[in-house]
C-alpha cells in the first residue's frame, strides 16, 4: 500500500483521515468556548451600556471592516477549492488556491493593522498607555467598549495568523508528503479556516453594526 | 464540476449576505437590527460550516461535536445571564 | 461534657435556629445513611472474605427494581433537603419593613460601619436586641463577606454594587464577626466583634457616640457640595428629574422600558448617568465615578432614600 | 498468552536514553513522562500545604508572615489544582491505559500526546517561575479585582502557567475522544468498555468543553494587568461577578475532570478483588455521563452569598442536588459489588474500599453545601475546605494510589512491597481522616477559610489537623520509597498478577511497544468475573519471592 497512515494506531488512511477530521471538530467546538466567553463578557457589557457602546462603534471604519469581512469570506472559498482540488489530486491548483488562502489571509491582517494604526492616530485604543480622547457622552463605557474590540479582534487576529502559519508549514511540507498526508492535512488545515472565518462573521456585526 | 459550483454558489451568497447585513445597518429598524445582524450571522455560519466545512456530509462524529459545543454554550449564556440579571435588573 | 472544646457555635439570631435545625437533620440524615453504607461494606467485607464459609449462590450483577428504587429515594430525599434550604434562604431577601438600617463598607483591611444617626464605628458594631438590622454592604476596593457565625448570615460586599443582609439578634452578647472572603494581604486580621446590646443599653451607646449628623443629612450637605442640587433643586435652570418620591418607585425610561429605582438603580445613576436615562430629560448628567468614594455614595443614597419617606424601607426607624 | 521475557521485548526495552524518552510518541512512556513530573509536582504541593498545617497548629501567626502564608495557600492550590489533580490519573493512568483497554495500539494522535506533554511541562515552568520569584498571593481562585488591581505576587506569569497547562489539557482530551471513538478492538461496544473508559471520555469531555472558558477568563486577567483594559473592573464598566461566572464555568466541572477518573479506577479495583461483575454496570457508565453533563449546570453554588441574584442561587441549588444522584447511585452500585465476592486486601482494594468511605462522606458533605441555607453559613469556612478536601483527596488521590498499585505491575512488570502498600493504604486513611475531619467541625463553628491567625478557642481543633497531616505525609511518601524500589528490585510480575479481566491484562506486563502482539477481539461483557470457563490465577507472593523483602 503506497498511502500510509502517520500514527500507528490506525489500520488505513481513510480511517485515520475521518479520525482527523472527527478530532478537529472537536477542536472546533473548544474554541468556541473560548469564543463564547469572551462574547458572553461583550454581550454583558453591550446590555448595560448600549448608547455608549453604540456611540463608541462609530468611531470604527465601516469600509475597511466590510471589505475585510469580504476578503476574509473569500479566502474561505479559496480553501474550499483547495480542498475540493487536494481530494481530486489535482495538486497545482491545490497549492495555487492553499497560496492564495494564505495571502488573503495576510491581506486582512493588513487591513485590520491600518484599522488599528488609525484607532491609535484617533486616539481611541485606551491599551498600552495610550492617550484616550473620546467626545462622546460616556467616554468611560466607551473605552471599556474599545478594550473589548480590541481584545476580540487581537484573540481573532492571533488564531488567522497561526492559520497562515499553518498553511504556510503546509506548502513548505507539500512536496515530501504523499497523496493521503496531503490530504488529511488540508482538510485539517481548511476546517481551523473556517472556524476562523465563522468567528469574524460574528465579530463583524457585533462590533462594526450596533444600531448604526 | 458540480462540487465547484456548490461552493461558488455558497461565496457568492455568503457575499450577498453581508451586504444585506451591512446595508440594513443604514436603516433604523426599532431595535431589530441586531436581532437581524445575528440572525445573517447564523446563515453564514450555517452556509460555511455545511458546504465549506462538509457537515452536511461529513457524518455521525463531526455533527455530534457541534451539537455538543451548541449546547454547552447555551449552558455558559443562560446560567450566567440567569445570574447577573435574574432579579430584573 | 466538652471540656472546653467548642462543637457548635453559638445561637445569637432569628434564624440560627431554623438554620441549626436543617443542619441538624442533615447531620442526622448523612449520619444514618453513611453508618448504614459503613455497616454494609465492612459487614460484606467480613462476610464475603476470600475463604469464607458464606453463601454465595443466587442472581448476580444488578437488580432493576432495586437500582430505580434508590434512585426514586435518593431524588425525593435531594428535593425535600433542596426545598427546605431554599425556603430559608428566600428570607435572606425580604428583610422586615420596620429594619434598622446600617451602613457597611469594606475596605482592606476593616469593617467601618455608620448608624442612621451618623454614628461611626470600625471593626465594631453595636446592634440592639431584638430588633431587625438590615446592613447594607459595599467595598472600596476587593471583594469582602460579612460573617457573623453566630447570626448564620453572611454577604459579600463587592465593589461596584450594593448588597444587604439582615439579622435580628437574640442573644445579647459579643460575637465574631469575620471577613470570609479572601481580601489580600491582611484577610485574617479583617474583623472584629458585633455587640448586641439590650435596647436601653444600645440607645445609652447611640448617645454616648455624641449626636453627629444623622447620614442622610450628611448626603443631604454632599448633595449641595458636589451641585447635585443645582440641577434637580426645585429650582432649577436644567431640566433634571425631581428625586422626591423616587426611591422605591417606578421610573420611565428613555428607552421605553420601566424599572424599580432601587439602590441599584440610585447608584448606577450617579455612577453611570447614561445608562439608564429617566424618560423625557436629556442625558446630560456627568458621571460622578471617581469623584464621591464608597463612604460618600452611601451617604447620598441615605439621603435619596430619606426624600421618599413612604418608600419602603423605612431608614428613619430609629432616632 | 504467556510472557516470555527473555524472548519478547517490551516497551522499556526500547533504548534508556534521554532521547529515547523524550522524543518518544508511544503513549506508555508519554504516561511515564507525565507520572515524573506530576509526582514532583506533588510533592511541591504538599510541602506547601505542611507549612501551612504547621502554622495554623497556633492562633497566632508565628512561623510565617501573613504575607508568605497567602502564597503559601494560593501556590499550594494552583499546584495541586492544575499541575497534579487535573492531569493526574488522566496523563498518566489513563494516557498508559486507555488504549490498552480499548485494544489500540496508540492513540489515535501520538505525536499531539506527546506535544501535550511538552506544553505542560512550558506552562509548569512559568508556574515554578512565579513559585520562585516570589509567589502568588491571589489564592488559586483568582477572584478579581483583588488579583487585577490589588495582588502584588506574580499573578500574570502565574495565571500564563495555567493557561498554557489548560491547552495541555485540551489537547490530552481531544486526543481521548477520538481515541475512544475511532479504535476500539472489534466486538468492544460502548456497553463493553470497562467503566475505566467511560469515566476518561467523559472526563475528557469536560476538558475539551469548559477548560477554554477559563482559558478566556485568564487571558482577561492578564489585559486587565498588562493593558488596563477594565473587563472585570467596576470602575471602568467591567463586573468582577462575571469573572466568577466565567471562572466557575471551568472551575466546578474541573472537579469532576478530578473525581471521575478516580471513580473508573475504582469500579475496576472493586470486582477484580471481589471477584463479582460490577453491580449496575449500565447505571454506572451512564451516570458517568450524567455526572459529566450536570456538572456543568451547577456552578453557581460557588456564588449563593456573591450578590448573584437570589432566582439564580434557587436554580443553581436545585441542578446542585440533581448532580448528587448519578453519585450516589455510583456508591450503591459499588458497596453492592462486593456482596457474595471473594475478597481479598491487597493495597489496591485497600485505598479502592478507603476511597468508597472518603468519597461517600464527602460527598454526603455537599448535601449540607447545596442546601441554601445552611451553606450561607458554613460558605468560606473550613466546612468547604474539609468537603472538597475529601472528594479530591480522599477520593481522587486515594483512588490514584489505588490505581497505581493495581496497575503498577502491568506498567513496570514488577510487583510492589504488599506489605508496605497495605502500612501506606492504612497511614494515609487514619491520617486523613485526622487532617480533615475537624476541619468540618472548625467550618460549622465559623473558622473562615484562607486565615493566616485565628481566635483561640479554634485550637483544638487545629492541632488534630495538624497532627494529622504529619502522619498523611508520612502516608504519601512511603510509596515514592517502595514504588521506586521495586521499580530495580520486585519480584518480575506475570501478565496478570490479579487475575483480572480487561484487555490490558491479556498482554505481556510490561506491554510490547504496540501492546498487543495480536490485535484482540472482544466477545464478553466487562468484569465477566467468576463466569463459568474462566479461571484466573493470581499472584502468589509467597511462591516467588525472589525480590520480595517486605520488612
Amino acid at each position: 500500500m503506497s498511502a500510509s497512515t502517520r500514527s500507528v494506531a490506525f489500520d488505513t488512511p481513510a480511517r485515520e483521515k475521518a479520525a482527523d477530521a472527527f478530532g478537529m471538530w472537536v477542536f472546533v467546538g473548544s474554541e468556541a468556548m473560548l469564543f463564547g466567553a469572551v462574547m458572553l463578557v461583550f454581550f454583558v457589557a453591550r446590555v448595560s451600556y448600549g448608547p455608549a457602546f453604540a456611540a463608541a462603534s462609530k468611531h470604527l471604519s465601516l469600509t475597511l471592516g466590510t471589505l475585510n469581512t469580504a476578503v476574509l469570506i473569500t479566502s474561505s472559498f479559496t480553501m474550499a477549492l483547495a480542498h475540493f482540488y487536494s481530494d481530486a489530486r489535482r495538486w497545482r491548483a491545490a497549492v495555487g488556491t492553499l497560496a492564495a488562502t494564505a495571502l488573503l489571509g495576510i491581506a486582512f491582517l493588513a487591513i485590520k493593522g491600518t484599522e488599528y494604526a488609525m484607532e491609535f492616530h484617533e486616539g481611541i485604543a485606551p491599551v498600552l498607555g495610550a492617550p484616550f480622547t473620546f467626545d462622546g457622552p460616556d467616554p468611560v463605557h466607551a473605552a471599556f467598549f474599545f478594550g473589548l474590540y480590541f481584545t476580540m479582534t487581537a484573540l481573532h487576529g492571533l488564531h488567522l495568523a497561526c492559520g497562515i502559519i499553518v498553511v504556510a508549514g503546509l506548502l513548505a511540507l507539500w512536496r515530501g508528503a504523499d497523496a493521503s498526508s496531503r490530504k488529511r492535512r488540508v482538510q485539517a488545515v481548511g476546517l481551523y479556516w473556517h472556524f476562523v472565518d465563522v468567528v469574524w462573521v460574528f465579530l463583524f456585526p457585533v462590533l462594526y453594526l450596533i444600531n448604526r | 464540476m458540480s462540487e465547484i459550483r456548490k461552493l461558488a454558489v455558497a461565496y457568492v451568497s455568503l457575499l450577498l449576505l453581508l451586504a444585506l447585513t451591512v446595508g440594513s445597518s443604514f436603516f433604523d429598524l426599532g431595535g431589530f437590527n441586531s436581532g437581524l445582524n445575528l440572525a445573517i450571522a447564523v446563515a453564514k455560519a450555517v452556509i460555511i460550516a455545511t458546504l465549506f466545512m462538509h457537515l452536511a456530509t461529513a457524518g455521525t462524529l463531526p455533527r455530534l461535536a457541534v451539537a455538543a459545543a451548541g449546547l454547552w454554550l447555551a449552558i455558559l449564556f443562560g446560567l450566567t445571564l440567569a445570574g447577573q440579571w435574574g432579579n430584573g435588573s | 461534657m466538652s471540656f472546653g472544646i467548642p462543637f457548635a457555635p453559638g445561637e445569637a439570631s432569628s434564624s440560627a435556629g431554623s438554620v441549626d435545625t436543617l443542619f441538624y437533620a442533615l447531620l442526622g440524615f448523612t449520619g444514618a445513611l453513611g453508618g448504614f453504607l459503613t455497616l454494609l461494606v465492612v459487614g460484606y467485607a467480613v462476610k464475603y472474605r476470600a475463604g469464607s464459609g458464606a453463601n454465595r449462590t443466587g442472581e448476580r450483577g444488578r437488580s432493576l427494581p432495586l437500582e430505580i428504587g434508590w434512585t426514586l429515594a435518593s431524588l425525593v430525599i435531594a428535593f425535600a433537603i433542596f426545598g427546605w434550604g431554599a425556603t430559608l434562604f428566600v428570607r435572606r431577601d425580604h428583610p422586615p419593613a420596620d429594619a434598622l438600617q446600617i451602613a457597611g463598607l469594606g475596605k482592606q483591611w476593616m469593617w467601618e460601619f455608620r448608624h442612621p444617626g451618623g454614628q461611626r464605628e470600625i471593626d465594631e458594631l453595636h446592634v440592639p436586641v431584638g430588633k431587625p438590622v438590615v446592613v447594607s454592604l459595599a467595598s472600596q476596593d476587593v471583594i469582602h463577606s460579612f460573617f457573623v457565625p453566630a447570626f448564620r448570615v453572611k454577604q459579600d460586599a463587592v465593589p461596584g454594587r450594593t448588597t444587604h443582609v439582615w439579622f435580628t439578634a437574640t442573644e445579647p452578647g459579643r460575637y465574631h464577626l469575620f471577613c470570609a472572603e479572601y481580601c489580600g494581604t491582611q484577610h485574617s486580621e479583617m474583623g472584629g466583634w458585633v455587640d448586641v446590646l439590650p435596647p436601653e443599653q444600645y440607645a445609652a451607646w447611640l448617645s454616648g457616640q455624641g449626636e453627629g449628623e444623622t447620614l442622610a443629612a450628611a448626603g443631604e450637605k454632599l448633595f449641595r457640595a458636589l451641585g447635585c442640587s443645582g440641577c434637580h433643586g426645585a429650582s432649577s435652570k436644567v431640566r433634571a428629574p425631581p428625586l422626591d418620591n423616587v426611591y422605591g418607585r417606578p421610573v420611565a425610561l428613555a428607552n421605553r422600558s420601566t424599572v424599580i429605582a432601587d439602590e441599584r438603580y440610585l447608584r448606577d445613576s450617579i455612577l453611570q448617568p447614561a445608562k439608564e436615562v429617566a424618560a423625557g430629560y436629556e442625558p446630560v448628567m456627568p458621571s460622578f465615578d471617581g469623584l464621591v468614594d464608597e463612604a460618600e455614595l452611601q451617604m447620598l443614597l441615605a439621603y435619596l432614600k430619606s426624600l421618599s419617606p413612604q418608600g419602603p424601607p423605612n431608614n428613619e426607624a430609629i432616632r | 498468552m504467556s510472557s516470555d521475557a527473555a524472548t519478547q521485548l517490551s516497551y522499556l526495552d526500547e533504548g534508556a536514553g534521554p532521547r529515547a524518552w523524550l522524543l518518544t510518541t508511544d503513549h506508555k512512556r508519554v504516561a511515564w513522562l507525565y507520572l515524573v513530573s506530576l509526582t514532583a509536582f506533588f510533592f511541591l504541593g504538599g510541602a506547601f500545604a505542611v507549612l501551612m498545617r504547621l502554622e495554623l497548629a497556633t492562633p497566632g501567626g508565628d512561623l510565617v508572615s501573613d504575607d508568605v502564608y497567602n502564597r503559601l495557600f494560593s501556590l499550594h492550590g494552583i499546584i495541586m489544582v492544575w499541575f497534579f489533580l487535573v492531569p493526574s490519573i488522566p496523563a498518566t493512568l489513563g494516557n498508559f491505559l486507555l488504549p490498552l483497554m480499548i485494544g489500540a495500539r496508540d492513540l489515535a494522535f501520538p505525536r499531539l500526546n506527546l506535544a501535550s506533554w511538552y506544553v505542560f511541562v512550558f506552562g509548569s515552568l512559568f508556574a515554578l517561575f512565579s513559585v520562585l520569584a516570589g509567589g502568588v498571593d491571589t489564592g488559586w481562585t483568582f477572584y478579581t479585582p483583588l488579583s487585577t488591581l490589588y495582588a502584588n505576587g506574580f499573578v500574570s506569569t502565574a495565571a500564563m502557567g495555567v493557561f498554557i497547562v489548560g491547552f495541555s489539557s485540551i489537547m490530552t482530551g481531544i486526543n481521548f475522544i477520538v481515541t475512544v471513538h475511532t479504535l476500539r478492538a472489534p466486538g468492544l461496544t460502548w456497553f463493553r468498555l470497562p467503566i475505566f473508559v467511560w469515566t476518561i471520555y467523559a472526563t475528557a469531555l469536560v476538558m475539551v468543553l469548559a477548560t477554554p472558558v477559563l482559558a478566556a477568563s485568564l487571558i482577561l486577567i492578564v489585559l486587565e494587568r498588562v493593558f488596563g483594559i477594565g473587563i472585570f473592573n467596576p470602575d471602568l464598566g467591567g463586573d468582577p461577578l462575571l469573572f466568577q461566572h466565567l471562572f466557575w464555568f471551568y472551575s466546578h466541572p474541573a472537579v469532576y475532570i478530578m473525581i471521575l477518573p478516580g471513580m473508573g479506577v475504582v469500579s475496576e479495583v472493586l470486582p477484580c478483588f471481589s471477584r463479582r461483575p460490577l453491580f449496575g454496570y449500565k447505571a454506572v457508565a451512564l451516570s458517568s455521563m450524567a455526572i459529566a453533563v450536570f456538572g456543568f449546570l451547577v456552578w453557581g453554588h460557588h456564588m449563593f452569598v456573591s450578590g448573584q441574584s437570589a432566582y439564580a442561587g434557587v436554580i443553581f441549588s436545585f441542578l446542585s442536588f440533581c448532580v448528587a444522584i448519578p453519585s450516589a447511585i455510583k456508591v450503591f452500585n459499588w458497596s453492592l459489588t462486593l456482596r457474595k465476592g471473594e475478597i481479598t486486601f491487597e493495597a489496591p482494594m485497600l485505598y479502592a474500599l478507603f476511597f468508597l468511605a472518603l468519597f461517600t462522606f464527602g460527598g454526603l458533605a455537599g448535601l449540607f453545601l447545596a442546601a441554601l441555607a445552611v451553606d450561607v453559613h458554613v460558605h468560606d469556612t473550613y466546612f468547604v475546605v474539609a468537603h472538597f478536601h475529601y472528594i479530591m483527596v480522599g477520593g481522587m488521590v486515594t483512588a490514584y494510589m489505588a490505581g497505581l498499585h493495581f496497575w503498577w505491575p502491568k506498567m513496570t512488570g514488577r510487583m510492589y512491597s504488599e506489605t508496605w502498600g497495605r502500612i501506606a493504604a492504612a497511614a494515609t486513611f487514619i491520617g486523613f481522616n485526622l487532617t480533615f475531619f475537624p476541619q468540618f467541625v472548625l467550618g460549622f463553628l465559623g473558622m473562615p477559610r484562607r486565615y493566616h491567625t485565628y481566635p483561640p478557642e479554634f485550637q483544638f481543633w487545629h492541632v488534630l489537623s495538624s497532627a494529622g497531616a504529619v502522619v498523611l505525609a508520612a502516608g504519601y511518601l512511603m510509596p515514592l520509597f517502595y514504588l521506586g524500589w521495586s521499580l530495580f528490585r520486585g519480584a518480575r510480575a506475570p501478565d496478570n498478577p490479579w487475575g483480572a479481566t480487561g484487555l490490558e491484562w491479556q498482554t505481556a506486563s510490561p506491554p510490547p511497544p504496540h501492546n498487543f502482539e495480536r490485535m484482540p477481539r472482544v466477545s464478553r461483557p466487562p468484569y465477566a468475573y467468576a463466569m463459568k470457563g474462566l479461571k484466573h490465577e493470581r499472584f502468589s507472593p509467597h511462591k516467588e519471592t525472589t525480590g520480595e523483602t517486605a520488612a
